[in-house]
């Protein structure tokens, strides 16, 4: 029986991780959080307003700092854990470092990548100068300022749906869920700053699946102007002003479309990330054919891994947000001491 | 010119940038509903005049937001008024005020004079 | 525009060429319309290089333009093309070069085919030795014979005589490049540089001090279409497809088309000239229209080879206004000769004369 | 009573079918960039999204409809399809359907394939290529200019400075492909049902030309019917 003194190590340093830690810690149980780059908060460090309420992020990096704040929690930063190997009913978690940290639970919350968008190559993203990514475009909303390449203020912008998801062609046959909703908040966020912008969002289904998402969705169209063509943009080009241009269909009248834009905002899908993969294999732990980890069960077992004693936290397993990722990060908890205070198991 | 038996044809692709969007904006501006439009089709499911023939009230909207108003100004006085797509509508556009403005707006624009 | 991120698609879009030995299979349009092109090749493989490139006179089509014109059926198709197979592995060849863009497709898309549906490998092995008593492996290394010139560019580029740059000016010729739809669009790792930015051609323009000009309908077709283009009633939407990209391409003023497939070097040579007639519209500076030349054409002159002697004036688009952008010293009295120096008649109302 | 024809499984009897439609979510990118789309009433989407609905009298329609003559086959939307279907095989699908059926003189553009099928198709057994110069006249080819006009005059000459060798045996461009070849070429067509399709196309144009009250001859190109569907345009084609 582990019990509150066992050790229970945290892989991954976002939104996942520091909740469970900081759960696991205010419940008794001491928490290793171990977190490859040199600060915590992972992708909403990234972010700037968050949907749907358009909360400034450094809020919940601020909530999630103050909850890991605490003795029971061992922070180590810059560390990247390559393995895990599983003796007997503990696990020894390898790092880049070369140290081993002892384990009776581990729970792995180790995020997402953000699709790489050049891998679109006809959407020419690092080689186009003005086609950026929804990562990009947070970065200048932070600034206060959206502005092409050379300086000038765009008045005309697209986004680009689902980019890396839905899409045979780069190996993700899964909605990632997240990508529409924020091309709205985006959307809106763009009018914020550049009144007289026209934007036009590409889109093959709107999925506004969330709380106060399709209502978001409605508030873009109406108090903004935001306009929606339902048709995936098949290529862009720049022309001789480095005009962006693209053609799409405009599926529902059945024509093709062409389009000049100043800048395209691509919304970059969510994929497994690249640094779990080696702890995956380690510890021989299922992975789904959208190469995220797969539960033991989806209804009953979202938290469990097929190997006892790892336990998931948020974005590691499917797409989600930062309320349904701090839901799971709060839900593994309960699993994790479950487990620890099972004797027999 | 030489006769080879064949001709340039045109091209058929909406050419957004190139389109007047003066009959879109006037309705807008009247008709703000005209902007939360989802395309869902449910008034041209509905609609009298789009029930025995190919007239469609979802598609002409979309084509006057892209500006092609040629496409749309003599199809759009097809419909009867009957009001049946306000009434479905799931969004609450007031579809019936949209034609009726779109016709007003073309009428008081001599380049789309019947 | 960042050159950096194409590096970075072509860095994953490198195929395995072959660097001998190759089979040769001609094509239907480059040897009736660019025989000189198919001459070049040979002859540069052969007697610059030194490589043993064989060519079976007993090879035919591939009956892939009536294949795509849909009155020759798959089956028929792939064991034609296996006849090719066969005669490669009679004559000790495993490398396959291949003179046409659509050939390569086909064979491409065929072999792909037997990989996932195996059982049509082993009906055309039936078929094939049915009809012929011939056996076939498929081939070890398939190139559209760009690939190898790409392959030695380098060679070439040290060979040179004259680069792709405007002695008047020293600036770099803005050269336009038509890969052709069947090269990769449809297997774009069978394609130097993959299909959205290919390289074969680029490569070449860049080894040759020329300058590749991207431009919107890049990508587009030339407009063939194949039955687009063979019945004359249908023959609008192949001119109005290349149309589309010389609109697209006018602003940008390219000094030269240099295409892939010779179908494309064909209609965006002779639509020119069909679009002059018929609208009174050109697509190059000052009144001139475009040349297109094939990348052996293109080759031969970077070579320093007469002009004449690759054919380059048997395109309705004369090549005049570059040759002068080249400085090339070409003899205007030796265009319409024979081989053995007789002169011939003089073709009237060939354009940029 | 004739056994109702399911045409969704003839279609799959087809492997460029099989591999071009696995199931479509309507997005678009095969029209935007379609060059048929650009210049015909044209929407390979919508065909493959009618294909997919398996709606037996809609796919008759379609076989029997000028839509599907429309692709030239660039294969320009295999590149981009997000669930990796080509639309491009899917017509080609139907396109031998419609011709095996004998659908294809119910339109304007299917009448063509006889023309294809009197040029092309006999150019392969005439000269053993699709295209030969020599096929390619200045009469049915105005397009091509004075140049080509002049290199048919001269071509012995043209060629010859080019290293061709103009219906010569051996090794070389234009060569004559010799007769055993041409022979295997045939057996090839023969074997693998390329010899009944052709005579398939032959049957059901002459079948049409009669219909139509035209001239038609067994051979060649100067026929009524021919120049009929080699030039005809009703014009309803674009819009």
């Amino acid at each position: 029986m582990f019990s509150m003194d066992g050790q229970i190590v945290i892989v991954g340093g976002g939104a996942a991780g520091m909740e469970s830690a900081g759960q696991l810690a205010r419940s008794g149980y001491h928490v290793t959080l171990i977190e490859k780059e040199t600060i915590t908060g992972g992708h909403v460090r990234n972010w700037y307003h968050l949907f749907p309420d358009r909360r400034d992020s450094r809020e919940v990096i601020k909530y999630f700092d103050d909850l890991i704040n605490h003795k029971n929690i061992t922070l180590l930063t810059g560390l990247k854990v390559e393995g895990i190997d599983k003796h007997g009913m503990s696990f020894i978690v390898n790092t880049n470092s070369g140290t081993e940290i002892k384990a009776d639970a581990v729970i792995l919350s180790t995020g997402f990548d953000l699709f790489k968008s050049e891998r679109k190559e006809e959407y020419g993203y690092g080689i186009y100068d003005n086609v950026i990514t929804s990562a990009d475009l947070e970065v200048m909303f932070r600034k206060g300022e959206i502005k092409l390449h050379n300086g000038v203020i765009p008045g005309k912008i697209g986004i680009i749906h689902c980019v890396g998801s839905r899409d045979e062609k780069v190996g993700n046959l899964y909605c990632s869920k997240l990508c529409c909703v924020t091309a709205v908040k985006q959307a809106m966020e763009i009018k914020e700053i550049l009144e007289n912008a026209r934007v036009f969002c590409f889109y093959m289904d709107i999925r506004m699946g969330g709380a106060l998402y399709e209502e978001l969705y409605r508030e873009s169209q109406e108090k903004y102007g935001i306009n929606y063509i339902r048709g995936k943009v098949s290529e862009v080009s720049v022309n001789i002003d480095n005009k962006l241009v693209i053609k799409a269909e405009d599926t529902l009248v059945g024509r093709p479309l062409k389009m000049e834009l100043d800048m395209l905002v691509l919304m970059a899908g969510m994929e497994m990330s690249e640094s779990s993969k080696s702890i995956s294999e380690s510890a021989g732990l299922a992975t789904g054919e959208n190469r995220f980890f797969s539960p033991a069960d989806h209804h009953f077992g979202s938290n469990k891994g097929n190997v006892e004693g790892v336990f998931y936290a948020g974005t590691c397993t499917a797409p989600m947000n930062i309320t349904e990722t701090i839901s799971h990060a709060r839900a593994v908890v309960s699993d994790v001491i479950g487990y620890m205070n099972n004797g027999d198991r | 010119m030489g006769n080879f038996g064949f001709t340039l044809i045109k091209e058929r692709h909406i050419d957004f940038d190139a389109n007047d969007k003066s009959i879109a904006e006037y309705i807008s501006d009247r008709e703000p509903s005209f902007r939360i439009c989802i395309e869902c089709g449910c008034c041209s499911a509905t609609c009298t005049s789009g029930n025995f023939t190919p007239f469609s009230l979802r598609e002409l909207q979309i084509l006057l937001r892209r500006g092609e108003n040629n496409k749309v100004k003599d199809e759009i006085r097809k419909c009867m008024l009957c009001g049946k797509c306000t009434l479905v509508c799931p969004r609450g556009v007031n579809t019936r005020n949209i034609v009726m403005l779109a016709r007003e707006a073309f009428q008081k624009q001599e380049k789309y004079a019947v | 525009m960042k050159k950096e991120g194409k590096k970075k698609i072509w860095s994953e879009y490198q195929k395995e060429i072959a660097d001998d030995h190759f089979f040769y299979v001609r094509s239907c349009i480059r040897q009736s319309f660019f025989p000189g092109s198919e001459q070049f090749f040979l002859n540069f493989m052969r007697n610059v290089l030194g490589k043993d490139v064989y060519e079976n006179p007993s090879h035919t089509t591939c009956t892939g333009i009536g294949y795509h014109s849909d009155i020759v059926p798959f089956a028929t198709l792939m064991t034609v093309v296996a006849r090719h197979f066969a005669l490669m592995k009679e004559s000790g060849y495993k490398n396959i070069a291949i003179s046409c863009v659509t050939s390569f497709g086909i064979y491409t898309e065929i072999i792909e085919t037997w990989k996932h549906f195996p059982e049509e490998l082993e009906k055309t092995r039936e078929y094939l030795y049915k009809a012929t008593g011939r056996e076939f492996d498929i081939p070890e290394n398939m190139a559209h014979t760009s690939d190898i010139i790409y392959k030695f560019r380098n060679e070439i580029a040290a060979l040179a005589k004259n680069l792709l740059i405007n002695k008047k000016t020293g600036e770099p010729l803005n050269i336009v490049e038509h890969i052709g739809c069947h090269y990769s669009k449809m297997f774009p790792k069978h394609g130097v540089g993959g299909a959205e930015f290919p390289n074969v051609l680029g490569g070449m323009i860049e080894a040759w001090g020329g300058k590749v000009v991207d431009y919107p309908e890049r990508r587009h077709c030339c407009g063939f279409g194949f039955r687009q283009y063979l019945v004359q009633a249908n023959r609008g939407y192949s001119l109005s497809n290349t149309a589309k990209k010389f609109s697209s391409m006018k602003p940008f003023k390219a000094d030269l088309v240099l295409t892939n497939c010779p179908g494309c070097t064909m209609f965006m040579d002779k639509w020119q000239y069909t679009i002059k007639e018929m609208e009174g519209i050109v697509y190059g500076e000052e009144g001139e229209s475009i040349p297109v030349l094939t990348y052996e054409e293109l080759a031969g002159l970077v070579m320093g080879y007469n002009p004449w002697d690759l054919g380059v004036q048997y395109h309705m688009v004369q090549s005049e206004p570059l040759l002068r952008k080249l400085g090339i010293a070409y003899d205007p009295d030796n265009k319409f000769k024979t081989k053995d120096g007789r002169q011939m008649p003089v073709p009237e109302n060939l354009i940029n004369v | 009573m004739r056994k109702m024809q399911i045409y969704h499984e003839l279609l799959m009897q087809d492997i460029r079918f099989i591999e071009g439609l696995k199931a479509c979510m309507n997005c678009g990118v095969c029209t935007a960039i379609c060059p048929a789309a650009e210049f015909y009433d044209y929407d390979p989407r919508k065909i493959v999204d009618l294909v997919q609905s398996e709606d037996n009298d809609e796919i008759e329609k379609l076989l029997k409809s000028e839509t599907i003559w429309y692709c030239g086959e660039c294969m320009s939307c295999k590149t981009r399809c997000p669930r990796g279907n080509t639309p491009a095989f899917v017509v080609m699908a139907l396109r031998t359907l419609s011709q095996k059926l004998g659908f294809f003189t119910e339109s304007e553009k299917g009448r063509q394939q006889f023309a294809i099928k009197r040029s092309v198709g006999e150019n392969i057994f005439k000269y053993g290529y699709c295209v030969a110069s020599y096929a390619v006249s200045p009469e049915n080819h105005p397009e091509q200019g004075p140049i080509w006009e002049y290199i048919l005059e001269n071509s012995h000459d043209v060629y010859e400075r080019l290293g061709g060798q103009i219906n010569e045996l051996g090794a070389g461009p234009l060569r004559k492909i010799p007769e055993d070849a041409k022979e295997e070429l045939k057996k090839i067509f023969d074997v693998t049902g390329g010899t009944d399709f052709f005579k398939n196309i032959e049957d059901h144009s002459k079948r049409k030309a009669e219909e139509m009250g035209l001239q038609f001859d067994d051979e060649g190109i100067d026929n009524e019917y021919f120049i009929e569907v080699f030039t005809a345009n009703n014009k309803k084609h674009t819009h």
